[in-house]
């Protein structure tokens, strides 16, 4: 029975980077609403704080939900959530991060994993095509939060990849709460220690990227090493189009959170959605986030639509916009 | 308001006046439906019981605290007094029972405090050599000038403290038991010092439970009991009188310990022969 | 020393009420009257926190009714004893004027210790428990022994500490970074599932006012009897109808979706434990002393390093039993408990329930009214869909509302004299 | 320690005994030598100027501070005070010129600070009544025993602070200016008090810069000068002697004031006819 | 009132040295000495956290020799800047005994503000700065208003700011998330590159001395005109001395580097210029008076209620340029800056340089030294590779060892009777 009135919830980990709000939640509001006018859809973020994702998850079902999109702040203890809404009957879709010791009813998303091998892959890819010894430096890898579970993830990507790379990684460093000063600190701090050794910095988002660039640009490195971030906010692609930033991720989410709007509905009318694969026992459905340099740039984001060239190119950037073909 | 404190004050002129003072704390009527005058060139002493009040009034005369009910005329035109600061421009210097001192900042910080010389560079020299003057005027023996007040003496503070508020050049001058920590040296420099600000056309208003001060300096004493006003005397009143209006009764504990004292010595004669 | 001892009270008026001065009322309408000058005069303990807390209530309420709704209303309880049992740990001590960061780290840690010692090591679940709060009690000591040795200020020792001991958890957490505690096992269902019978907390309810009416009695027949003022027993018998009546109905309420959760029912078990201590035991007392002037109370012969010892080790025990609850509210022990904004809600929620962050002023009840306006808070605006932007906006807004209440009804008690 | 402090004191016994006693406050030296007795059934007084050293020679008796050198004999040992609980329990009581009451306790909290009634379940009622009692002896006027020292009066803290150390029962009790802020009635109280504890046969040691009240009680006085001792004199000493013995000149503020006094009397009595 | 001044004190003494009870020492031997007794006694401003800190440094140093390398300390000093000038704010509440916690989202939003004004709506930088700083001076006035109005504890207040002005800032950074300031403008410039030329740095290290030799010399010889003692000449020339060579060495080592940071030089001279305002000043003097005893200050007539604004504003104030500057030396406003630890390094930093939590009782150096250390060891640890759980644990041991030395020494401060 399709279902016309039911009240779904979104519940988002962090702040981390502004994607779930301007990008995972509008795409999913948009599906839902196309899906399903009468239902009702519940926003909530936890700031990254998992007693405050389970308050939020309780008085969602206080509200009635029938279905929770669900991104865990903490992997390993969103466990009790799902089982606590199964127990009422309450579909749960893990959204991003998967839930591997409960199995939810259906798990969309990027893998975070994968995320930290194609930046790392993509900038050793780069250093091997300009021919950088590997016995001439190393690279410095720079990752999130260490109390934060997602961070853990991109870190284990981003070692699967450099381990066997050939390219050693001359020292790294979890970032407390992601915080960029705190980066480009640390980074400072390895330029003093290594100066011309560093061949290029795997960083675990844009703003610890970012941070790690004004470290090179405050010691007057110049050209700065090649360096990877994720999550292609504004800030990181006008970055690229400078030629400061190596290359970014561009995650779809909209298509991602539309897929889990699909899903959720789906869920809730009796239906059994189509899964892929399965992953920690859960139907899963996942997305390969595009990598983002300065060659595909055009391609991938103006071209996708997901951020337009006005946004991308004013003044300073003008010039690069230019050279990369996306104004002319 | 500027009017007011301005002009020189006339000798004998009623400088202030309070009708129908009271003060409540909470259930605590501290002060009930008080009557006062203090004119130029007259130090009034006020005197009572512990609690009875007084310390009350002179923080309603210096702004501190806030009257429930009743007014008070400085100079012929009633005034309120929201904060203390009103008070200090009004020309009311006032020397509290608990001092009132920041224990934090020397000796010659404390006595400038407010009303430092020279405020956009302080003048650390002049000020330094004034608070000496001062501190000799009033016979205090105090070490240094650049420590901090916590490490004085209880005199050496109340000194300190009394020093503060001849600073400036009142019109008024409140003394709450002014004399209670000094030694017998300082307790006579601050009634000499009483005589002389008397002589120069100020109002006093001076707190003792001393008789003998009060006796010694006072013009008009006031008596208050349990919040209310019991009686005004003249100096030349016996101590016997004062004490039964200060305690409300002809017996009591002080007329008891002499005829006591007195029994005592009587009988220790008797055996000694 | 009392050889002569003159009573100048007759014996109609009670030793108390010698004083002219002081306004006194007798009866019910006396004790009503006394409640309204104390209202007028500001001198109202935790009624204006309690008023501001009525008015969050409403708003929210207003916005989206499932917020008074008793299963809504039994998960604010379950949130509200991890961080509440933390911040009784804070109000001992700010009681004695010092304060302490590293009650988050160390509530993370002691959720880690269980998680490895329970879960990985297999130890027995009391023992782990008891091993985590001992090590709490260890930190505790340790900040006690800084202070009172080398007389390091607690700001910055715990300070040290927070990032000492969060270093600590992630090491013990090491690589897994995360432990799932067993569902079904008693913790981790005390900590999500459990309530308590309705019987029981029906009968608990009636308890307060129960012993409030012995000892109110009793106080009364003892003051009596020794010539002193006592307090109307009509009042008396008010207030406790008032109180029972009261409690019995939230319960009622509560009753209607889950109950009152045992963990909640611990949290006020210890509130009302802290309470007796601080108010009525000598150790309260020195407590208080020992807060508000430190040298009057080493003067009094009061061993002031016992205090604060005793203070800082409580503080960091409840922050590890804290640690345990959530532990178990989350079924794990994960890398990021603790951190975030756990130390400043639980340090927040003290000073919202009244206790002053110098020393000497303050109540156990103060950590629960606290908590319960933090989470009221938080709960309030889950229930409303609102960006990450507004919702900081508005939670800034109306914490400072639901003080403004309580600094109101403080400044009129400074103007009145009593501050 | 118990055996000292526990058995009775004879009459006489020479309970206190300071020799050579110094203290240095950084580069103040506040006490130099300090010689002093106090025997049981005696009242000695302890007399000189501000900052001559009083208040710092009773905080070194009371274990609040640690003498720079010399030694203390307590009924016949020698003993230290690292603190001032070890003070109290050998029996020495104080009541300290700054008073050290908690501003936030209640008058019943302060009055039996570190001694409460019960201590795993305070027993108020017995405390309340106790404390009236103790108060009552004092004629202090205090409206509620159940209100925060902080709402008190100078003179009712200070009976409270007296009241506080008479509750225990102790072998030598420190008054430091005991009576500096209290009425006349109350002071009263306080001298018979000082009496009837001699003849419990109590040593007290009492500091007050006033001389007359000194005399009424004291069996010796002994002076403070800069720190340093400056004499011992009978209660028969005239006011003369001693105030030359504090002020360290013949010719000093007290003097000169007396003369001032008399000259300006003879003069208004030759204008006046 | 002086009409009768009795100076018992013969002209041959002075003034202030009549007292027989003082030691007194004269000429340069009498400084030294007086020097090694303020060390015996405890009185020692802020040496001991300077000890701790050369204990740091030579730890770091011997684990990694770069610490010490110019280029590293130029990068120290870059980094000490921005959070220093915050601490410095906090210096001022702190002095009047209150306290803002929001200090770190007052950057952020001020940053955040530098970036939508500057880069997207195109404003002069220099308009967009001063409007970040008057809505910074704003929030303080707010502050100010909700404590001497309404006596809300500024514990509550500034905790509501704290989130309300991150909300204010995530709503304006809005959907970008986060802005680059562009690379070669003078601000970035400001916060990552510029150096003082080496002679000026040079001159300027020249200044404090030659300043202190002036009024120094003036001092003495208007105490001397009016009898009071003065300090010996020597001993001046003596420290004066040392004081030049010590700085022009560190200055004549940095500039081996790049040279000391403008932003740097920014900080310090703010930090002199507050030290001036608080130690010779009558604002500064009613600062530390209200601090320490508010009635005292408020009978004393001074205007309370301006000066609570006066340490609130301030400190905002000085909370913006810090975002600002910080937002400099990133090149970047984005959604974290000034979340995490800029609150707690910022109260910490003055807290470890010497300022009390309780009021009446620190100086402007503290921010400066405060900083120094909490970014040295910062910055000694990035050297050193180290899992993170190890890094917080050494992180706190570390920040506790470099107090150690002060509190030790302020103890003995203690038992000397200077507490
Ligand atoms: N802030 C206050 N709050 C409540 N009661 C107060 C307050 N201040 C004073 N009182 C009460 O008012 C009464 C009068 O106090 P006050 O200090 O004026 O007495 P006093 O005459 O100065 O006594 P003393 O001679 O002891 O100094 C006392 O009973 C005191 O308890
Ligand atoms: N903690 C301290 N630090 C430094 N100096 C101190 C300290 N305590 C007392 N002094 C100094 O020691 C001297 C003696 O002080 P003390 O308090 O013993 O005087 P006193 O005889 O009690 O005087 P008063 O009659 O004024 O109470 C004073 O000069 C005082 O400045
Ligand atoms: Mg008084
Ligand atoms: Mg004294």
């Amino acid at each position: 029975a399709p279902v016309t009135d039911a009240t779904v919830a979104f519940l988002m980990p962090d702040q981390a980077s502004t994607r779930y709000e301007q990008h995972d939640y509008p795409g999913f509001a948009a599906e839902m609403k196309k899906l399903c006018p009468g239902c009702k859809v519940i926003y909530q973020n936890a700031d990254a704080d998992a007693s405050r994702q389970q308050q939020q998850f309780n008085s969602v079902i206080s509200q009635g939900a029938k279905a929770i999109v669900l991104d865990p702040v903490d992997s390993t203890a969103a466990a009790s959530l799902v089982k606590l809404a199964q127990s009422q009957g309450v579909k749960v879709i893990a959204y991003d991060r998967p839930i591997p010791t409960a199995p939810a009813d259906f798990y969309v998303s990027f893998n975070n994993e994968g995320i930290g091998k194609a930046i790392a892959d993509s900038l050793v890819e780069h250093l091997k095509a300009l021919k950088v010894d590997p016995a001439s430096g190393g690279l410095l890898q720079i990752n999130g939060s260490p109390t934060d579970a997602a961070a853990g993830l991109i870190k284990k990507g981003i070692h699967s990849s450099l381990d066997n790379s050939g390219y050693k990684i001359l020292a790294e460093f979890d970032t407390p709460e992601w915080a960029p000063p705190k980066a480009q600190q640390w980074a400072s701090g390895q330029i003093t220690r290594f100066s011309t050794q560093i061949v290029g910095v795997v960083a675990a988002n844009d703003g610890t990227g970012g941070g790690a660039i004004a470290a090179f640009k405050a010691a007057g490195v110049d050209p700065v090493p090649p360096v990877t971030g994720n999550d292609a906010t504004i800030a990181a692609l006008q970055l690229i189009i400078a030629g400061d930033q190596y290359n970014t991720i561009s995650k779809p989410s909209e298509i991602v959170a539309a897929a889990a709007a699909n899903v959720a509905v789906q869920l809730l009318s009796g239906e059994t959605p189509k899964a892929e694969m399965t992953l920690y026992d859960t139907p899963s459905q996942l997305f390969t986030p595009a990598v983002v340099t300065q060659e595909n740039l055009k391609a991938e984001i103006i071209d996708k639509k997901i951020n337009t060239a006005e946004e991308l190119c004013v003044d300073r950037y003008a010039e690069g916009c230019k050279k990369l073909g996306i104004t002319n | 308001m500027s009017d007011i404190s301005d002009g020189p004050v006339s000798a004998g002129e009623l400088v202030l006046s309070l009708r129908g003072i009271s003060k409540n704390f909470g259930a605590v009527s501290a002060l009930t439906d008080i009557d006062l005058d203090v004119h130029a060139g007259e130090v009034v002493a006020l005197v009572g019981d512990n609690g009875a009040g007084k310390s009350t009034l002179v923080k309603i005369l210096a702004g501190v605290h806030q009257p429930s009910s009743g007014t008070i005329d400085f100079r012929g035109k009633q005034v309120t007094m929201p904060d203390p600061s009103a008070a200090l421009t009004l020309g009311i210097a006032t020397v509290f029972q608990d001092l009132a001192l920041c224990e934090n900042l020397d000796v010659v910080a404390n006595i400038f405090l407010g009303k430092e010389l020279n405020p956009l560079r302080l003048d650390e020299v002049a000020m330094e050599i004034r608070a000496w003057t001062l501190l000799n005027e009033l016979s205090a023996r105090i070490p240094s000038v650049r420590e901090a007040v916590a490490s004085l003496s209880g005199g050496q503070r109340q000194t300190v403290a009394i020093a503060r508020s001849l600073l400036l050049d009142p019109k008024v001058i409140l003394l709450d038991e002014p004399t209670a920590a000094l030694g017998v040296a300082q307790t006579a420099e601050v009634l000499n010092l009483i005589d002389r600000v008397r002589e120069r056309g100020l109002g006093v208003l001076m707190i003792s439970h001393n008789m003998e001060d009060v006796r010694a300096v006072a013009d008009r004493i006031v008596v208050l009991r349990l919040g209310r006003n019991n009686g005004v005397f003249e100096p030349d009143a016996s101590n016997q009188e004062l004490v039964s209006a200060i305690t409300g009764a002809a017996n009591n504990a002080v007329s008891r310990r002499a005829e006591r004292r007195k029994a005592a010595q009587a009988q220790s004669q008797e055996q000694r022969p | 020393m009392s050889s002569e001892p003159k009573q100048d009270t007759s014996a109609s008026t009670a030793l108390d009420r010698s004083d002219v001065r002081v306004k006194h009322q007798a009866g019910v309408g006396g004790a009503i009257s006394a409640f309204f000058d104390r209202v007028r005069s500001g001198d109202l303990g935790s009624l204006p926190v309690i008023v501001g807390l009525v008015i969050i209530w409403s708003v929210f309420t207003a916005l989206n009714p499932v917020f008074v709704s008793s299963s809504n209303l039994v998960n604010l309880l379950f949130d509200c004893s991890t961080v509440g049992v933390i911040a009784l740990g804070i109000v001992c001590v700010l009681m004695v004027g010092e304060i302490d960061l590293s009650v988050g780290s160390i509530s993370g840690f002691a959720s880690a210790m269980v998680g490895t010692l329970w879960v990985n090591q297999g130890w027995p679940v009391a023992l782990a428990i008891v091993a985590a709060l001992a090590v709490g009690g260890f930190i505790g000591a340790l900040y006690a022994l800084l202070f009172n040795r080398l007389g390091m200020p607690s700001f910055v020792s715990t300070l040290a500490g927070l990032l000492a001991v969060l270093g600590l958890q992630l090491y013990i957490l090491g690589s897994t970074g995360s432990i799932n505690l067993p569902y079904g096992s008693n913790l981790v269902n005390f900590g999500q599932l459990l309530v308590m019978p309705d019987w029981l907390s029906y009968a608990l309810a009636a308890v307060p006012g129960i012993v409030m009416l012995i000892t109110g009695l009793r106080t009364v027949s003892r003051r009596r009897a020794v010539n002193l003022s006592a307090p109307s027993v009509g009042g008396l018998i008010v207030r406790v109808a008032a109180l029972t009546i009261l409690l019995e109905l939230i319960v009622g309420y509560l009753n209607q979706a889950r109950g009152i959760p045992w963990m909640f029912g611990l949290f006020v078990g210890l509130v009302v434990a802290m309470n007796y201590a601080l108010t009525r035991t000598q150790w309260g007392r020195s407590m208080t002393a020992v807060g508000g002037n430190r040298e009057a109370a080493r003067r009094a012969g009061i061993k002031v390093r016992s205090i604060y010892l005793s203070a800082f080790v409580m503080c960091s025990m409840f922050a590890a039993l804290g640690g345990v609850l959530s532990a178990a509210r989350l079924a794990s022990a994960s890398q990021q408990a603790g951190t975030g904004d756990v130390n400043l809600n639980a340090i927040a929620a003290a000073v919202i329930g009244g206790t002053s962050l110098f020393g000497g002023r303050g109540s156990a009840y103060s950590a629960l009214l606290g908590i319960i306006v933090i989470q009221s808070i938080a709960s309030g605006l889950t229930l409303l869909d609102l960006s990450s932007s507004l919702r900081y906006m508005i939670t800034g807004a109306v914490l400072a509302i639901a003080v403004i209440v309580d600094s109101l009804a403080r400044r009129s008690r400074v103007s009145h004299g009593r501050a």
